[in-house]
């Protein structure tokens, strides 16, 4: 199939299931003001999703949409990275995987915002200045809960812990992303990683976290092979679209 | 509302405010005011901001089973607005001598009221459309006088901005009703019964009727209020029912029909016992709002006491660098 | 309507959702042996709502079946009592509720073993034997969990301060109940109610429990009026059926 | 498995051991076993019951997703036979003089051996189909010749029941792949990305390659084993590829070919690496699978707590009647 139509999913998929993560807080947040925030941060993240998904939809000339894409493919035929599809878990949880996230996200849309596709680099342009914002916000809070209390502390631990061997996945190359780099089309995530890794080790240092040590690289997003956790999401996310195939709403 | 035993007001001064407000004249947070007046505000305000908090719940229920991108943008987007609102409120009954803390004590507790109307469970996805018509629609018909006429600054310019969102909201939620009604026979049949179950509960928002308020003379004397509740309610009726019967939709109401000689649509009896239930805390599920919220207050706890813990960190380490 | 359908609809959805909440245990119970037991219930309970919407559907003549009615009815065309879908919570959670259902289900179980309605009175005859074990089984968990440790009694106190709100609706009679009763077909849940109340004070009494005050009563349930977590639930029970209507299994 | 010092085995001991298995007896509890014997048993009876429990997750995660009351109850119901199991094998293990608390302990910690099949991820509802046609198919080949020769008694026993289970269960699988395989496109799309993503794994499950596996003469003497992995491994493919073809599924294997002088499917080469990738725990779920099982014994503990203190109560109170 078309690497493009591939190459723009994967990046739709991965801001349409962590935005919908993200949504998840709405009304539970431990302040009203994050409530607001991380759902600020969740519609910037599924309004890229849209844009990339009927930038997808578009190119595959099928006759589908970012809706159809979104509510009716199985979790098999996604393409998001398995760090985004994790469960939210608690507050130090969402916040590292949203900075770990983030770091990379400030990149990979500053590299596709000079793409030789031009909706893509409009999209991502647009993405750039988003992420500058999600990740000051998410490094902050790394920050805060890091070196905040003991139960803090502990807490942003074990959430960095538990998520470290996700963290390698975005950066994967494969062949769909080595001929989108040789159409100046795609990101050179190899290029990628080592700033990455440096500007998360500078808020890990400053938030008294230790990066975890273990070589076992989590992957198979890429291709549709998820974790346990993508099919319960989308029971919730699809159920309704679902139940009435063929509707508008 | 009891009626407290308030400190005997200076007569000349409360002739005063009295006059400023027959001018239509701002009363600001550093003016004097009467004691029972700053009260009625408070608890105004107060109910108000807990009613934005607390309304997320409802409609936040759906933002992950909303059945398209832009609805899910769209309801997202909803809820943001009404913590904003809520955020906002909050930081106006700071301007009247109210601990914000204080106040989410008593939403936590169960001891703040807050629209009834939230303590209604959101059933199916077509309460999403319904709730943007009618529970936007009946707050603006109320919070559009207020804009208009509230004596208190901060509360009327507050009401402003609410309104020009919720105007937004209540359109976005007709839409989507509209939608509905003319989709499939199993989307009519959604916000039909949507329409069936949200319908009385919304006519209850404007509160008990005239001849049940006691308060009303001295809140229309003080620019608190400008309609009664009554009036409020025929205003909500009459701007909605055009709006059901051009996409197809009933009432569940028998004895609805439009009176030539007042211009009214005279509506059946509201269920006054289920009003006083659900306002004593005995609705579907005032228990299930108010443990969501503490639970995410008690939940948050670590994450507050961590982002305190961190400032007082950093500002010691400011100090010490400076000293 | 044809009340004799909407008398087996509401036993049946009883049946279905609540083998649906004990079922989400598997591989998660504390001990094996409760893995075990709790999925032995859920299959009993399962099986008997199998039946009682085969009879259902049967006796409504519009071509649907069981699983037509399990998978393919919104919440709000569910007559389960609230009582049955509130979330599984914690195993106390799960214990109590189910007792306060079994001393219920033992009692109503037995009432309809005798109906005139002849396939009915089969389902809820064997149903009836099957409920003599459960309830012994949650009314000794009660037990323990009462009279066990301070954590476990104030997990099991919580749990009956929670639930106690639910447990009058399974007794409330309405025009159904009343039709059904009046030809010899329904139970007459008045009559049933004080025999519950006794056996289940005799067990509190014995964990140790208070039952709570309070006078309000959750309802809503018998006429599709649910709590919000109906909904969720079916999402994840219905997905993969409506996920592909018309498909056989 | 590394090579423990045992002590040394009484000769005339070790030779009667070995004549009464060549004669066909049963080796039961309470006699004499050579040490490596006994070590060996365990490993294999302790392996087998984690297994059985651990393989309550991967299919236990689609119960409530199951599109039909029939498969509902008939997922609930295999997944409850292998707690059962599980259980009975548990039992089987003490008497070999193994504590169960510790075999718990290694389990959640991550230190104990289960079948590898059981760290992949079920991901969608024509696995559960796949994983009765694959992986009962497959552990039913392995466990009918312990059946039917394995020498240690409670094992053997253990194995009659269980084979006849499992087979009920594979044949329900096979029953519901086939009826995805000649249902609908997106059904039979459903359950041929099914068996493209388990069919290797299930390979695996025999072990490594006869050339790779250290023990095996030792453990065919003292009737252990009856079968190397590399005959059991072929038996399986002979009994499946045929089944598959039967309903119109290809296994994902572009080498396939029927050899018509050895009567044996010839198959294309396993991905070693990816097998002691997982053996070694590093396949795609197995730091989930620990943490599911140890999550419900953390979460437990509050409850066994209750439960022996209760117990301790009643012993009390009757202890004190008594007295």
């Amino acid at each position: 199939s078309d690497p493009l139509v591939e190459y723009l999913i994967r990046h739709g998929d991965d801001r349409l299931v962590l935005g919908h993560r993200l949504s998840e807080w709405c009304g539970h947040a431990p302040i009203l003001e994050e409530d607001i925030a991380l759902g600020n941060i969740a519609l910037d993240l599924l309004g890229q999703a849209t844009s990339l998904l009927g930038l997808a939809a578009e190119q595959e000339g099928k006759g589908r949409d970012a809706d159809a894409l979104a509510f009716f493919r199985e979790a098999v035929e996604f393409r998001n990275v398995q760090l985004v599809e994790l469960p939210r878990g608690d507050f130090a949880v969402t916040l590292v995987r949203q900075f770990l996230f983030d770091a990379y996200d400030v990149l990979v849309t500053e590299a596709l915002s000079r793409s030789a596709h031009a909706p893509l680099a409009g999209v991502m342009a647009k993405a750039h200045k988003e992420a500058r914002y999600h990740v000051r916000h998410s490094g902050e809070w790394v920050v805060r809960l890091g070196d905040g209390t003991d139960e803090s502390h502990r807490r942003a631990q074990r959430a960095l812990d538990d998520l470290w061997r996700f963290t390698s996945e975005p950066f994967l190359m494969d062949d769909v992303d080595r001929a989108m780099l040789a159409a100046g089309i795609g990101a050179d995530l190899d290029a990628l990683r080592p700033r990455w890794e440096a500007s998360v080790r500078e808020v890990m240092t400053e938030a008294g976290l230790q990066i975890p040590g273990g070589a076992f690289v989590a992957r198979g997003g890429r291709t549709g092979r998820h974790t346990e956790h993508l099919g319960h999401m989308l029971a919730e996310m699809q159920i309704v679209a679902r139940s009435h195939p063929g509707a508008t709403w | 509302m009891t009626q407290q035993a308030t400190p005997t007001e200076d007569p000349a001064l409360l002739a005063e405010f009295e006059a400023r407000i027959a001018r239509g004249e701002s009363i600001e947070p550093k003016d004097w005011m009467p004691e029972r007046y700053r009260r009625q505000l408070v608890r105004m305000m107060s109910q108000h901001a807990h009613s934005e908090v607390v309304g997320m719940l409802p409609e936040g229920n759906w933002i992950t089973r909303a059945p398209s991108l832009r609805r899910k943008l769209s309801l997202l987007a909803k809820v943001q607005d009404e913590a904003g609102h809520g955020l906002y409120i909050y930081c106006g009954t700071e301007t009247l001598g109210v601990d914000r803390q204080q106040l989410l004590e008593e939403l936590i507790t169960g001891k703040a009221k807050y629209s009834s109307i939230f303590n209604y469970p959101t059933l199916t996805w077509a309460d999403m459309g319904v709730i943007g018509w009618f529970v936007d629609g009946a707050a603006i018909v109320n919070q559009t006088a207020l804009a208009k006429h509230c004596s208190y600054g901060p509360y009327k310019r507050a009401m402003v901005r609410v309104c020009k969102e919720e105007n937004f909201h209540k359109k976005q939620g007709f839409e989507s009703v509209a939608a509905l009604a003319q989709g499939t026979p199993a989307q009519h049949a959604m916000v039909q019964d949507a329409v069936d179950r949200w319908w009385w509960p919304t006519l209850m928002m404007f509160g008990p009727p005239d001849s049940d308020s006691p308060n009303s003379a001295e809140l229309l004397r003080w620019g608190v209020k400008k309609y009664t509740n009554d009036e409020l309610r025929q205003r909500f009726v009459n701007l909605t029912i055009p709006q059901a019967q051009a996409v197809g939709l009933t009432l569940p109401d028998p004895s609805l029909r439009f009176d030539e000689a007042t211009g009214n649509w005279v509506f059946g009896e509201i269920d006054w016992n289920e009003f006083w239930q659900v306002v004593k805390g005995d609705g579907p599920c005032n228990r299930e709002r108010v443990a969501a919220r503490r639970a995410a207050h008690e939940d948050g706890e670590w994450v507050r006491a961590a982002a305190t813990a961190h400032a007082e960190k950093k500002a010691a380490r400011g100090a010490t660098r400076a000293a």
